[in-house]
Order: structure tokens, then C-alpha cells, then sequence
């Protein structure tokens, strides 16, 4: 089903194509991603699994889990949330493990394209924007690549006004955040931006980082810079219970981009796992695309997110079940039922009360992880920081990890809001200049400023966990601390 | 019974802790990381007889023997699997080649045949014919999962009263003239000693060091870590590139399905001097190297996705083929691989077990051929034939 | 399909038991136990599934989660078509 | 942790626990003209309904305390409601025995002037019918967000804070 009318959303969609599922003519939008389309269309099972032949769907939606693989134009093992639709394209589900087909041309081996720049921002949400934005006033030249079709990253499916202060973009909803910092992108001569465009890997050349870049799953770009900025965000965690491999059953994140980004109903009624901020404020988002929410189930005795959000949604009578679980999901190929209990002080669930709830979706808003993938893989120091989200890289107080010249912001360096991940982003694009020596020493006045907003807006009960966590990353760091 | 210190916990190491347990000897098996961690679990599978020299195809023939029985014998499913291996000929001169080997494989009872590309692609259905002549083609030589037939050793050894343990370092040793007396080693923190009968060098890589350890010179065995990459796509149906498939002019690349998820695994001859002995970072120009070849031996890989590329060591002597045999009157050494470790494995366990407990072998291995004092004495042998 | 398994990793359908009954067995270090189950190898490259069985490891060897080290990331760090890294993506 | 107040484990809050947090407007002050009183009774880190009010009635030392208005000097401006981001400021005004509320109202379809509509207390509950005064769209709002006033009883002025739209 889709979205046509919504009171805060205008969906801008393309060209109308068709593509076959099985052979059934669909009509899709171009712009669309295959499963979003499909999902329009109620077709939800996109593949059996590779061993054990069980139903699966869509699941994260940002072409990070492996749920959505389907056979396309005959290929096989297409991520479906990722890849847009085109008009005639074949698309079958797959069955297990793929063939492949037997006859191809050997591809030609060719150069891939160069690009050069003083430093590479890779990710470009609200910590990449801002690392782009600073850095080139800076004078330094920067390159900014993203995965998405647009810029703005989680930005672009909230809703939702933003906390803080005024000139930290307080009282300004997500969407328009995500344009105005685009804007200020587009009007420096000295970013370029790269869309659709993946960072798959981090070599050292000499004085150079090389990072491999994918774009539009189909062209091998080659960028150098002598610093980078990772900004590439988070992802959702997932929880063990009965049957958590079911279609119809989301992380947080899947849904809001088929909602909020693409106009496409995920289904009729929700169960919501989780009352932290997303799990709140994706309730408040369904309803607003006139999708029923029948409950929230949240582990903890309270609830984790701010209170306002929680007061927005148990006003339009949505309740809020506090110290209850998932215990499993069922239904067929699909969910079809969610059945949750009560917890007791030790968290077992406590017999006797479970609760069935008719729903044909469950959203998983059960927490965040840093996406430390790429950081990792380049080698830089990586530690277990309960307090951030997980396993986050090693930095120093200008946001630099343990790799000379990397540099990290936003949600990879841990768990948080937005609004911080902006400040981040600001103080590791200047310290990257900086670093590089084409910042003037005048821009350290700019970090200093940032490292104030950060710390007021960490000074309350929400901010001290983060501050914790901040602590134990940068204890035993040199540098800048 | 003797106790006996084994350092080194990769498949060489704890197959061997087991014939030894076998034949009611005690052992105690050291490994410094985890088990596997150093080149076993890098591997990429394959198990050939096909060798160029009769050294080396004798012991193949006998360790694929081993093989065949080996699960059954651990009582473990270790998925060996005899699925081949296709060399593939680019020349005439090459084809005449492949002839003289499998004439000499023939002799020494290994199967190997030629073949032309119609088989060949019945064989292997994604392959492109066009640049091949003929094939080589052993349909005894296989590959088995290295995780699980070193975990199926583990678990006898263990069974069998090994005292197996992980995240112990060796520090040194203590020695009385030619012989070794006691093993120290660090543990959680701990330095502790153990007094033993005789030691075997399983370190591969690393036996260097060992050697030195034990009042040897490093050169005395010259092994050399080099860094060897492969690349993995995801899993896929089985079926499509079982064999290894090698044509070694174009830089000894390869292909190989893994046995257990289907996934296609490619290598080739581009290797690098690893810069120390943690070097394991994948480089570039190989991820991209290698599945240019790759794609010119099995073009509809180009429609795969690639997952993971990592490195590992081929511990390599100067004539490629490993030193086994005994160093001083009860320190013994089994490394140097070169890349065959795995494959070998189970022959040169059982050679090493019974030539520390009983002075001597069933085992057709040409204990001259692999002496470990060769080198110094500066007689090489023909390089043990390498891929990948 | 309702057949009440607990998935951890989907891309190999590894099941909470499968993990628990390893580790009971005593193998215990998340390299060996990644090996043997294969999880974190299927395409998904163990985004969803480590932290899960890292969890899991704590809880039933009594190890802290910042004691168990996080296996490495690998070179792609999402999967990429072997045309694309060839350089000649146009058939 | 020191005890979890009752309005998180609920989602929340009563008006007895509201106004055990911050003072209550006056009988008195609530029939003068409209005042803006904020259900915000957490320490997070916000602070635009301080920076957009004109009369500067809202005291927060740091965005991460929490707002209390000064209710004479506010002036019933509803700048403050629009621009909320947690969508938790409302007005409330007593004209005899009824009570004004003015509230955001982000969901579809807005109500006209005029309409009557199901009022909804904290828990979703309907409690009973009131009428739109007035409607301010969101092009027209400062914040955003477009916002309504309700007409309800006055018994009900501390109880209704959202409203459905039921049409045909």
C-alpha cells in the first residue's frame, strides 16, 4: 500500500515502470528500491533462506543484512532494498543457495576512475555533512560519498522536530534539516559529492589513504586523500525469540524508510519492541502515516526514551508495556501474530501472562550499534564501550582514532543524537584540515566551541552515560584529550 | 611413555599430538593464539597427489589414503570431499608437460589423466574453454574443511589424555647438551615450566624462532613468511567449480568451491614478503588481480559478489618443500609447509608420531628428501610444485 | 515458517541452541566458534549476528563482553560484484 | 538509579504529579487570558521554548533543566506550543464554565474551525465531545507544527490533551 496523503511528508515519486515478479506485470516507481515496490504490491517473502529454506524479508532496508537476496534479471543474490527498479526487470524470489548462470563474457579489466582529494568524508548523515561542510571552509579540498540516493542519512525519514538549542537546528524537523545542510554542501565549489556510492575498503599508500568506492553497485572509483572523516552511523541491533527471521518483522530503521522515504505502507498493525527514542518515535511516525499501532513492549521498568515522546503517542492510546518482552512471533510465511509476557525482577518471563496481539508487523527498535566495519578493517584500535552503543574505535578528544590521519564522527563513534553527531562531525573535519596543515591554527577556537556545546548538551541524565562512555574511550589516548 | 611437548597448535601440531596420543604417549600441545590461528585456518582446502617429484606424490598418495578414512576414524564429519583438481594447459609445450607428470603420478598409483575441455566443462560447468587445451585431471584429490578436521583431531587428542592449550606462549627451553629438558611457557600471564622427553617444532611460520629458542641458529632452517591472499564470494549452490581449477601459466590462479557453503574461493601466485609476522593485511592489487584471472577462468563469476579477501603465510623454504625430521637427539621439527601443511597433514603426523615414539615410520615419507640439515649442507631439492 | 528456532545468524540459519551447545562443549574462543558454525560468514559479513553471539559467549562463560575481542573486518566490507572489482561492469 | 518516577513507567504524567514538579497557574490567572504550561518534566536537553519567547516567561537555566514558566509574564502567545519538539507545551484558558486548550496537532486530517471532535485525555481516552476554535496550519505556525484550540469543559481543562477527528 501506498502513502499518498501524510501531514508532514510529500512523496515526489518518479516515473511510472513495470516490472514482473514470477512473471506478474507491477508497476513501480523509478527511484523506488525493488522491495519497496514489492511491498507496495503486499509481496513480502522475497527469498527462502540458503540452508534451511525458511521464509525471509525485508529486514534493515540500508543493504546490510543479508535478507532481501532475490534473483534478478536472472542474477542471482541482488540486494532488492538497495537496488532501484527499472522497467522490464525480471524479479524472482530465491530458493537456498544460488546458481549462477553458466555461460558470461569474461568482464574486460579496466583502470578504475581516480579521484583525489585533501580529505575524503565517508558517510554523509549529519556528522559526514558537517565534517564536509567545516572542512572545506577550511579551504581543504573534500569528497563526500554516501550509500544513499540523497544526502542527509537517518535525517531524511524524521519526522520529527530536533532537541537542543535553536542554532544547533532545535525545533527543526529531520527532513529539513537534512536539506538545509545539503544546501550548504552544494554552495562549496570545493566538495565534491558522490551518491549511491559505497566505501568498501581502506588501503595505506604511503602518505595516502585509499579508499575503495562502489558506485551504484556497478563502477570501481578509487579515492585518495590524506585524510578521511567516517561518519558511517549505525545499525540496528536484533534480539533472539521465537521465529525473529519471519517476514513482517523489521528493525526500526527498515520501516522508517519504506515509510517515510519511499511512501509505502510496511503493513496494518504493529508491535513495537522497544520504548527508547526510535521505538517512540517510530510509533508516532506510523500513526502519522495512518498505520495502527496496537503496543510498545519494553523490556526495562520505564520508559528508556525522552518523555515527551512517550507522552505523544500514549495520548492518541497506545500502550506502553513496561517490563514486558517478545517472546515469539508467529504465522506462517509471515507474521501473523505477536505473543509477549511479562518479566520478572531476573527477566524471565512470568507464566501466565502472555499477551496476543494480532499484528502483521514487528518493528525492532531495540537499540543501536556503531558501524565500525570500515574503521576495523583499516585498523584502527577498536574497544568494547557498553555506554556508546558496543565496539567503537579509539579516538582522541578531536575525534582522530588510532590510525594517524582517520579521523571519526557521528554515531560510529558512539551512540547518541543528531545534534551531536553534527558537533562531532564539525570538530573532525576542522581537526582533519587542521591535521593536514591547511586549517590556520585560528580554527582551534572552533573546535574548543563545539567541545563546549557537546559537553552542555551532555550535561543532563541523558548525557552522562555518553559522557562515561567518552571517558573510557579517551582514557589512555595522547593527543588531543 | 615419554612425555612430549608440541609447539604449535596448528593441523600439523595437534594431528600429530594425536598419532602420538594413539601410540600412549603423553603430550602436551602449546598453541600461542588460538587453535588454527596461524595458517591452518587460512587455508584454502584443497588435498592433491598431484606432485611433481616422487617425494612428494608418494606422500600425497598416502596422506589422501588417510584422508579418505580420517572422519570416520575421528569420528567427526570433517567434509573431505574428492572432488578433484583440474591443472589447465594454455600451450603445447605445457600439455607435453602435464603429460611426463601424470606418466610419473601413474607410476606411483595416483590416477591423474589427461583430459580434453568437453569433460572439463562437464566438470566444472561455469568454465571457459576457449583458452585451454587439455586438463589435467586427478579425481582423487579433494579438499576437506580445515576448521572441523582440525577440531575432529582436537577433540580425539583430547579424548585420548593430550593436554591441549590454547593462549600459551613458548619462552624457552632448557637443555642439557643435545637434548631438550623442560618447556617454559607463558600462561594467562604466567610463567611456568614443564619438564619433558622430546619436543616437536610445529610452528611453521614461526619454527624459526622456536629453533632459536632452542640454542639453534634461525638460518639452520630458513623458513620464510610469505603473505598469500585469497579472495571468498558468498555462498552459492554447489556444483558449479567443485575441483580446484589452476592453469599454472597464468600465475598459478585458481578457483575452488568451498566444500561447506559453496562459496567460490580464488588465490593466485601474487604473493608478498610479509613485513612481520603479524602481517596479514590484504593488499590491493591482489583483490583485484586475482579476480581478473579468476573471471578468465570461470567468466560467470563476474556476476558473484566477493565477501571477504584475508591473508595468511605460505612458510616457505628455499626449495619449497618442508623440513621434517629431527634436529637434535629429541627436538624435532615438522614445518616450512610452503603452503602444503594442511593437505599433508595427516601423513606427516603419523610419520612424525611414530618416528618420536618408535625411531622409525610405516609411512612411505623419504625422511632424505625433507631432512631438516639440508640446507645447510646446501642441498636443495627440485622445488616441491607450488600454487597459488 | 513458526517452528519455534531462535535465529542468530540468518545467513547460515545458526540457532541460539546450536551457540550454546558449542560453547557447552567447550569451545569457547568466538574465532573457533565462528568456524565451525560459520557464522558471520554468510553475505551479511556478521553485522547482525556477532554482537548477538558475543553476548551469548558472556553470558554462558561468565567472560566480560569487552574480554571477548571482536573478529576482524575484512576487505569488502559489503559484498561487491566480482565485475565491478574487475573494472568491467557493462556485459 | 534512584527510583523510577510513576509517569516513566506509564508514559504519563497526572496532573497531580505535573503539578508536584512545577506550580499550578491560578484560578485567577487561568481566566485573565491564556497560559502556557509545559508537561515537560524531564532534564533532557532542549531549550527553544526559552529562546522563542518573546517576554522571556520560561526559565531554564541550561537546556538541560527543565522549563518553568513565569505565568505573569506570559502573555499566551502559543509560540512556545508551536515551536515545542517534543510537542508537550499547551495553553490553557478558562472562559466560563469552558475551558480553552490549545494544542499541536500533527496528525491528518487537521479539523476545521468550527468541527467538532472526540477529545482524548493522556491515555487516548475519549472523554467526551468539544468544538474547534481555531486552527493555525502549519505554513502559518512558527515552529512547524500546526496547532488547534478546543473548546471542553472546564472539569475536563486539566485532562484533554489531543483530539480525533471523526468525519463521516
Amino acid at each position: 500500500m501506498r502513502l499518498n496523503e501524510h501531514p508532514i511528508l510529500r512523496f515526489k515519486r518518479g516515473r511510472e515502470v513495470t516490472i514482473y515478479f514470477n512473471g506478474q506485470p507491477l508497476k513501480a516507481f523509478e527511484g523506488e528500491p525493488i522491495a519497496a515496490a514489492l511491498h507496495a504490491a503486499g509481496i513480502k517473502v522475497l527469498n527462502y533462506s540458503a540452508n534451511e529454506k525458511r521464509p525471509r524479508g525485508l529486514f534493515c532496508a540500508i543493504g546490510k543484512c543479508s535478507s532481501c537476496l532475490m534473483i534478478v534479471n536472472g542474477i542471482p543474490n541482488v540486494r532488492t532494498c538497495i537496488t532501484l527498479v527499472e522497467d522490464g526487470m525480471r524479479i524472482e524470489p530465491q530458493t537456498g543457495k544460488a546458481k549462477l548462470p553458466k555461460e558470461a563474457k569474461p568482464p574486460e579489466f579496466r583502470d578504475a576512475k581516480a579521484v583525489k582529494a585533501d580529505i575524503v568524508v565517508i558517510g554523509g548523515g549529519p556528522a559526514g555533512l558537517m565534517a564536509a561542510i567545516h572542512a572545506a571552509d577550511t579551504r581543504a579540498s573534500v569528497v563526500l560519498l554516501d550509500e544513499n540516493p540523497m544526502l542527509g542519512g537517518q535525517l531524511v525519514k524524521q519526522t520529527h522536530k530536533f532537541f537542543g538549542k535553536r542554532e544547533q537546528f532545535a525545533g527543526v524537523r529531520g527532513v529539513e534539516i537534512a536539506k538545509i545542510l545539503e544546501e550548504e554542501v552544494r554552495k562549496r565549489k570545493n566538495i565534491e559529492v558522490f551518491l549511491e556510492t559505497s566505501a568498501v575498503g581502506i588501503f595505506q599508500e604511503g602518505d595516502e589513504k585509499l579508499v575503495i568506492g562502489v558506485r551504484e553497485n556497478r563502477e570501481l572509483i578509487e579515492f585518495r586523500g590524506r585524510a578521511l572523516v567516517v561518519a558511517t552511523g549505525a545499525m540496528e541491533r536484533m534480539i533472539p525469540f521465537e521465529n525473529n527471521d519471519l517476514p513482517g518483522i523489521y528493525g526500526a530503521g527498515a520501516i522508517q524508510t519504506l515509510m517515510n522515504t519511499y511512501g509505502v505502507k510496511p503493513g496494518d498493525r504493529v508491535l513495537i519492541v522497544g520504548a527508547g527514542n526510535v521505538g517512540l518515535i517510530l510509533t508516532y511516525q506510523l500513526v502519522q502515516a495512518g498505520v495502527k499501532v496496537e503496543a510498545i513492549v519494553e523490556a526495562m521498568p520505564k520508559v528508556g526514551g525522552y518523555f515527551v515522546h512517550a507522552a505523544k503517542v500514549r495520548r492518541l492510546g497506545i500502550p506502553i508495556l513496561t517490563r514486558h518482552t517478545i517472546l515469539r512471533a508467529e504465522g506462517k510465511e509471515r507474521v501473523e501474530r505477536a505473543v509477549v509476557a511479562q518479566l520478572d525482577g531476573n527477566w524471565k518471563p512470568i507464566p501466565g501472562t502472555e499477551k496476543v496481539f494480532d499484528v502483521d508487523v514487528i518493528a525492532l527498535a531495540v537499540g543501536l550499534r556503531p558501524s565500525i566495519e570500515l574503521l576495523h578493517q583499516a585498523g584502527c584500535q577498536i574497544k568494547f564501550v557498553p555506554e556508546l552503543g558496543g565496539h567503537v574505535a579509539v579516538r582522541d578528544g578531536w575525534m582522530e582514532t588510532t590510525v594517524r590521519g582517520i579521523f571519526v564522527a557521528g554515531d560510529t563513534a558512539g551512540i547518541e543524537e543528531a545534534t551531536t553527531a553534527m558537533l562531532e562531525g564539525k570538530m573532525a573535519g576542522i581537526a582533519a584540515a587542521l591535521r593536514l596543515g591547511i586549517a590556520e591554527e585560528g580554527w582551534v577556537k572552533e573546535i574548543e566551541r563545539a567541545q563546549r556545546d557537546l559537553e552542555e548538551f551532555r550535561s543532563g541524565p541523558f548525557g552522562r552515560h555518553v559522557v562515561e562512555g567518552i571517558r573510557k574511550i579517551l582514557a589512555g589516548v595522547g593527543g588531543n584529550v | 611413555m615419554s612425555k612430549v611437548a608440541i609447539i604449535g597448535g596448528g593441523i600439523t601440531g595437534v594431528a600429530t599430538a594425536y598419532e602420538l596420543a594413539k601410540l600412549g604417549e603423553e603430550v602436551i600441545l602449546f598453541e600461542k593464539n588460538y587453535f588454527g590461528s596461524g595458517s591452518t585456518f587460512r587455508c584454502a582446502t584443497g588435498i592433491r597427489a598431484q606432485f611433481t617429484d616422487e617425494a612428494n606424490i608418494r606422500l600425497m598418495k598416502y596422506a589422501v589414503e588417510r584422508w579418505e578414512k580420517l572422519g570416520e576414524e575421528l569420528g567427526f564429519d570433517i567434509n573431505f570431499r574428492q572432488t578433484g583438481y583440474l591443472f589447465l594447459a594454455t600451450s603445447e609445450e605445457e600439455v607435453e608437460a602435464f603429460k611426463n607428470n601424470i606418466r610419473l603420478q601413474n607410476k606411483f598409483g595416483v590416477p591423474t589423466r589427461l583430459i580434453d575441455m568437453d569433460e572439463a566443462k562437464e566438470i566444472v560447468p561455469i568454465l571457459n574453454t576457449e583458452p585451454f587445451l587439455a586438463g589435467a585431471w586427478n579425481p582423487r584429490d579433494g579438499k576437506a574443511n580445515p576448521f572441523k578436521t582440525l577440531f575432529a583431531y582436537l577433540f580425539r587428542a583430547r579424548e585420548l589424555g593430550v593436554e591441549a592449550r590454547e593462549k600459551a606462549e613458548i619462552i624457552g627451553f632448557e637443555r642439557e647438551g643435545k637434548e631438550i629438558t623442560a618447556v617454559k611457557y607463558r600462561s594467562n600471564g604466567k610463567v611456568e615450566s614443564v619438564k619433558v622427553d622430546a619436543v616437536l617444532n610445529a610452528a611453521n611460520a614461526w619454527a624459526p624462532l622456536i629453533n632459536e629458542m632452542a640454542g639453534l641458529k634461525r638460518e639452520l632452517v630458513p623458513i620464510t613468511p610469505y603473505k598469500h591472499q585469497l579472495v571468498k564470494t558468498e555462498p552459492l549452490e554447489r556444483g558449479q567449480a567443485e575441483p580446484l581449477v589452476c592453469p599454472p601459466s597464468w600465475n598459478d590462479a585458481y578457483i575452488i568451491q568451498d566444500g561447506e557453503d559453496g562459496g567460490i574461493i580464488c588465490g593466485a601466485g601474487i604473493e608478498h614478503r610479509a613485513k612481520s609476522m603479524d602481517d596479514y593485511e590484504p593488499t590491493y592489487d591482489f583483490l583485484r588481480g586475482v579476480l581478473r584471472y579468476a573471471t578468465m577462468i570461470a567468466p560467470p563469476l563476474r556476476h558473484a559478489h566477493i565477501v571477504r579477501q584475508w591473508a595468511g603465510f605460505y612458510a616457505k623454504t628455499p626449495d619449497k618443500n618442508p623440513a621434517i625430521g629431527k634436529l637434535l637427539d629429541n627436538f624435532y621439527i615438522a614445518a616450512g609447509f610452503s603452503g602444503h601443511g594442511f593437505m599433508m597433514a595427516p601423513a606427516v603426523a603419523q610419520a612424525m608420531a611414530e618416528l618420536i615414539a618408535k625411531g622409525r615410520s610405516k609411512v612411505p615419507i623419504d625422511w632424505d628428501w625433507y631432512d631438516p640439515y639440508r640446507f645447510e649442507r646446501g642441498e636443495l631439492r627440485s622445488s616441491a610444485f607450488q600454487i597459488g | 515458517m513458526s517452528d519455534g528456532k531462535v535465529i542468530i545468524c540468518r545467513c547460515n540459519d545458526v540457532t541460539v541452541e546450536e551457540i550454546e551447545t558449542l560453547i557447552d562443549e567447550g569451545v569457547t574462543d568466538i574465532e573457533e566458534i565462528k568456524r565451525l558454525l560459520r557464522i558471520g560468514m554468510g553475505p551479511c559479513q556478521g553485522r547482525t549476528c556477532i554482537p548477538l553471539v558475543i553476548s551469548i559467549l558472556a553470558r554462558r562463560t561468565g567472560k566480560k563482553p569487552d574480554e571477548i575481542p571482536l573478529p576482524r573486518a575484512r576487505v569488502p566490507i559489503r559484498p561487491v560484484r566480482v565485475e565491478v572489482l574487475v573494472g568491467g561492469g557493462d556485459e | 538509579m534512584s527510583e523510577v518516577p510513576p509517569y516513566l513507567q506509564r508514559g504519563y504524567i497526572t496532573p497531580e504529579e505535573l503539578f508536584g514538579i512545577i506550580p499550578k497557574p491560578s484560578e485567577e490567572r487561568l481566566r485573565a487570558r491564556p497560559v502556557a504550561v509545559p508537561e515537560c518534566p524531564q532534564e533532557i536537553p532542549c531549550a527553544p521554548c526559552r529562546e522563542v519567547c518573546p517576554t522571556n516567561a520560561i526559565s531554564m537555566p541550561t537546556p538541560n533543566d527543565i522549563p518553568i514558566v513565569d505565568y505573569e509574564k506570559c502573555i499566551g502567545c502559543s509560540l512556545c506550543v508551536q515551536i515545542c519538539p517534543g510537542l508537550a507545551f499547551f495553553m490553557v484558558h478558562y472562559v466560563g464554565d469552558k475551558a480553552r486548550i490549545t494544542m499541536p496537532h500533527e496528525l491528518l486530517p487537521l479539523p476545521e474551525k468550527g468541527e467538532e471532535v472526540v477529545l482524548l485525555n493522556r491515555l487516548g481516552e475519549p472523554v467526551g465531545k468539544g468544538r474547534v476554535l481555531t486552527v493555525v496550519p502549519r505554513e502559518k505556525t512558527k515552529g512547524d507544527t500546526p496547532i488547534i484550540t478546543v473548546e471542553v469543559p472546564v472539569e475536563l481543562a486539566w485532562d484533554v490533551r489531543a483530539v480525533k477527528v471523526v468525519r463521516g
